[in-house]
């Protein structure tokens, strides 16, 4: 079992996810960032918001094989950084602002997914 | 008619690969598509082949300019891991080399940016004040760039009483200097004809759109993560955050001139306060666990997230750079600017694309 | 001797960590003056006689690299600056490094270093130097690197 | 034309490339020196222009370099024209070709680069040209012709009568020059948002050439000013030798603004400066003979 981990509010479904941060953004909260990691064959989404410079946390599960919600329809900055886990770790998200399809990093040459 | 102009990847202006596909409509621009990627390496995935200690210095490397910041955000949030006590004393020691960090890299961008509306003069004249800065820190940390003072645990090398000689007469000598740059890039008449009202953004767009740093706070946002309690030394020094109300080119250049001053003050209260003792405690075992660090770079706010899982590997490492958050802003400030704005605008947020792309 | 008195750079900037990004741009500035040596930063390689490259090749930028070598006028010189343009330094098995620049373009001279001083710099710019006039003097042109967009060398 | 001009001729042609290159090695070490910096050798751009003449030349266009043939010819026929003293009105027109060559030249290499850099330096024809036919109006007004060796004979310097025309000369010396803060089209180091604007796909002998080009120029520049107190030979020299000075201060203190702005003060400060001027002329019926 894992130590000092960080606080972050379990979110269960994209549904909820979506509805969630649209209300974090009408609180006033910024965008931070998104941190994706390998777990149980899927993937963990750690969505970091920050207000007042005061970090609130989401942590939601990315099911092997689900396409999961872009969020760059909310926050329109969120679009570079799944950008970069679609080259990274071979996800697919729905509905980005700018898609680079993948090529955000890598070119059609480089090794593929290399993070996944 | 629209002509699409490339702008890099090869560029004199830009000293980075950065690319920008420019599409002009009779002298403005109407799009702006930026193509990442030229100096992606993959640092993140680097961590797997080597231990949590040996990954400080490829921190430190993910950016020459900020270097500094990088290796001691690291090191705090590996710390954070390890719940460990770090001696007063070199956090102080942090602090004065993060600062040095942040003057050299506010003075080198003034120049570039200078030298991105043409005036060569001010860009010689910036480069040169930087050059005493790099001479103290290379007295202090053996190198003039990568200046690899932070480690897990504490710092590598103590601050003799020479070093704080030297640090304290830098202090003094490059304050009037910047009064005088200050002078030309607030006052000349053709700076103020390129920089006043250009690329403006709001208070609140800046804050919506995620920026981070002076392109933040030249919009009115005081927001400055040294303030937080993350690293609650700054609060000691008398920390207050730069902020100028304008929000255009002109407002993020005096955001930056004042922070040279705010950090010339922090180095000043942070030798006067700066405690005796270790300069390090030993650090032992694997690290387990998550934590999130942030600090503010010259740049802007980093975001390190690490996660170890009780090997000598760390298990992810996460970092989250400003110029990462402020390349999206690029995207709403590039349209409607002249051609001849677009260098000016893409340096004002202080691109620095070998962090955003690790 | 023409050439030797008057070496225009051109700056590339391929993967580096901007660490020897800046000591390059350093060597010009009021302390080192590198124009003393008529050194002049060109910004296009059409006018360009040294190829200054910092930092290793990946694979998004190497067809860029080709294109520049490929654009400037014979006699040139490659100078590769810092332990990544040499070998590909501490980056050199990550996965998107291809390696040094050698992999890519004929080197003539290497500056080792993380990172190199401006003093090492401007050395390794007068070694340059007399490799530029040798190859003036023997004629000798530089190949024509092909552009191949599936290329990846053997060793990557 | 007897033996005399030709040698006159031939001097002009092979000694103005020597104090062009001259001036820009003094410029540069003006510059190197406002900059804090030692700076190049003097004789620097004469290495620079040796160097490119061996280097290969490389074209994108097989006629880009004929352009800078037409360049180069009409600026030493224009320089010629002023040693001879002849028609201003017809040495604005010949320098003005060359000019254009230079623009052409930048058009046909395809680059957007040049492109944008050839439009911008329309833009400057545009802002300086009225000057410069003030400028020759201002000689007709005071010698009743536009014959330059009237202005040499007269018993007064012209610039006793026109100093807002000088004035309005020594920015349109600045624009032409490409100096600070007018040097959107093409710069020196190549260090803007257009590379080297309307020069950047040069390389090799056909820079060399624009390099040799820009040497007449300084040169006939000069004359353009000297003209101002060309009673006095020693005076002339020292007034233009005064104004290239002055150019490059303004060169180091000032950053680049659009062709927008040069437009407006070119067209409004520096036309009512030289319209008032000519009007005064007018008025008084002032003469210099």
């Amino acid at each position: 079992m894992l130590e000092n981990t960080i606080e972050a509010t379990e979110i269960k479904s994209s549904g909820e996810l979506l509805k969630t941060i649209e209300g974090l953004k009408s609180d006033g909260y910024r965008y931070s960032t998104m941190i994706c990691l390998k777990a149980n064959e899927g993937h963990d989404f750690i969505y970091v918001f920050e207000k007042d410079n005061k970090l609130k946390n989401l942590r939601y599960f990315v099911k092997p094989g689900e396409k999961p919600k872009s969020v760059s329809g909310i926050y329109l900055c969120a679009l570079l950084i799944e950008n970069e886990y679609q080259d990274l770790f071979g996800l697919t998200f729905e509905g980005l602002a700018i898609d680079y399809k993948g090529h955000l990093y890598l070119t059609p040459n480089s090794p593929k997914a290399p993070l996944a | 008619m629209t002509t699409v102009i490339p702008f890099g990847p090869q560029h004199p202006v830009l000293p980075e690969p950065v690319s920008l596909k420019l599409e002009i409509d009779n002298d403005v621009v109407v799009g702006a598509l930026p193509s990442l990627g030229y100096v992606h390496r993959g640092l993140e995935k680097f961590i797997d082949t080597k231990d949590y200690n040996q990954t400080t210095y490829i921190c430190e490397r993910i950016c020459g300019i900020c270097s500094a910041l990088h290796g001691i955000t690291y090191t705090k949030a590996v710390e954070k891991l390890f719940d460990a006590e770090i001696p007063e004393r070199a956090e102080y020691i942090r602090v004065i080399v993060g600062e040095l960090n942040r003057l050299h890299s506010h003075l080198l961008w003034l120049g570039l940016f200078a030298d991105g509306f043409g005036f060569e003069s001010l860009f010689y004249e910036c480069w040169k004040y930087r050059e005493e800065v790099l001479d103290v820190a290379e007295r202090i940390t053996g190198n003039r760039v990568i200046h690899s003072i932070s480690k897990v645990g504490g710092v590598s090398r103590d601050l003799t009483k020479e070093n704080i000689d030297m640090l304290l007469k830098m202090c003094d000598s490059l304050e009037p200097k910047i009064k005088d740059i200050e002078k030309v890039f607030v006052n000349n008449y053709t700076v103020k004809q390129r920089l006043v009202g250009l690329a403006t953004m709001s208070k609140q767009l800046a804050y919506e759109a995620g920026t981070a740093g002076p392109t933040l706070r030249g919009s009115g946002n005081a927001i400055d993560v040294r303030e937080t309690a993350d690293w609650d030394i700054y609060k000691d020094l008398g920390f207050k955050t730069a902020v100028a109300k304008e929000g255009d080119c002109y407002g993020r250049t005096k955001v930056r001139i004042d922070e040279l001053y705010e950090s010339i003050k922090l180095i000043r209260n942070a030798i006067s306060k700066l405690p005796n003792g270790d300069i390090a405690t030993p650090i032992k075992g694997f690290p387990t666990g998550e934590a999130i660090m942030r600090t503010e770079q010259p740049r802007g706010e980093v975001v390190y997230y690490v996660k170890g899982n009780g090997t000598k590997n760390l298990e992810r490492l996460k970092v989250r750079t400003p110029t990462f958050a402020n390349i999206p802003s690029l995207l709403l400030m590039l349209p409607g600017v002249r051609l001849a704005d677009v260098p000016i605008v893409v340096l004002t947020i202080d691109p620095c694309i070998s962090c955003t792309e690790r | 001797m023409s050439l030797a008195k008057s070496p225009w750079i051109i700056h590339v900037n391929c993967n580096s960590c901007n660490g020897c990004d800046i000591e390059v741009v350093a060597c010009l500035t009021p302390l080192y003056d590198a124009e003393r040596f008529g050194v002049l930063n060109i910004g296009t390689p059409k006018q360009a006689d040294i190829m200054v490259v910092t930092g290793s090749v990946n694979y998004k930028n190497v067809n860029v690299i080709k294109n520049i070598y490929n654009q400037i006028p014979d006699p040139k010189v490659v100078l590769a600056v810092g332990a990544c343009a040499s070998t590909g330094g501490i980056f050199h098995n990550c996965y998107n490094v291809i390696g040094g620049v050698d992999q890519v373009i004929p080197v003539d001279a290497y500056v080792p270093g993380c990172c190199p001083r401006p003093e090492a710099i401007l050395d390794g710019v007068v070694a340059a130097l007399s490799i530029l006039e040798n190859k003036k003097k023997g004629n000798i042109k530089g190949k024509e690197v092909k552009l191949k967009g599936k290329e990846v060398p053997s060793n990557a | 034309m007897n033996m005399t001009d030709i040698l006159i001729a031939a001097l002009v042609i092979f000694v103005a490339p020597i104090i062009g290159c001259l001036y820009a090695g003094i410029d540069r070490k003006i510059t190197a020196r406002l900059q804090g910096r030692v700076g190049p050798p003097l004789l620097q751009p004469y290495y620079d222009v040796k160097k490119l003449l061996s280097k290969d030349n490389m074209v994108v266009n097989p006629s880009q370099n004929f352009y800078v043939v037409v360049y180069v010819a009409f600026l030493i026929l224009s320089l010629l024209m002023l040693v001879f003293r002849a028609d201003i009105l017809m040495i604005i027109f010949v320098y003005t070709v060359s000019s254009i060559a230079l623009i052409v030249g930048g058009m046909s290499t395809g680059s957007p680069y040049a492109r944008v850099g050839s439009s911008r330096e329309i833009m400057a024809i545009l802002a300086y040209e009225p000057i410069l036919i003030l400028y020759a109006l201002a000689i007709y007004l005071l010698t009743g012709t536009f014959k330059l060796s009237a202005v040499v004979d007269a018993s007064t310097p012209l610039l006793v009568y026109t100093p807002l025309i000088f004035i309005a000369m020594i920015v349109v010396l600045n624009i032409k020059l490409k100096k600070s803060p007018f040097d959107y089209s093409t710069s020196h180091h190549a260090h803007q948002e257009l590379v080297k604007g309307m020069l950047t796909e040069y390389s090799g002998p056909g820079m060399a050439g624009i390099e040799i080009g820009h040497f007449y120029e300084y040169v006939f520049l000069t004359g353009l000013i000297f003209v101002f107190w060309a009673v006095n030979p020693l005076i002339g020299l020292i007034i233009s030798a005064a104004a290239f000075f002055f150019v490059t201060l303004i060169d180091n203190i000032t950053a680049r603004v659009y062709w927008q702005w040069m437009l407006k003060l070119s067209w409004s400060v520096l036309l009512i400066l030289s319209i008032v001027n000519i009007a005064f002329l007018y008025f008084s019926e002032a003469t210099i003979m």
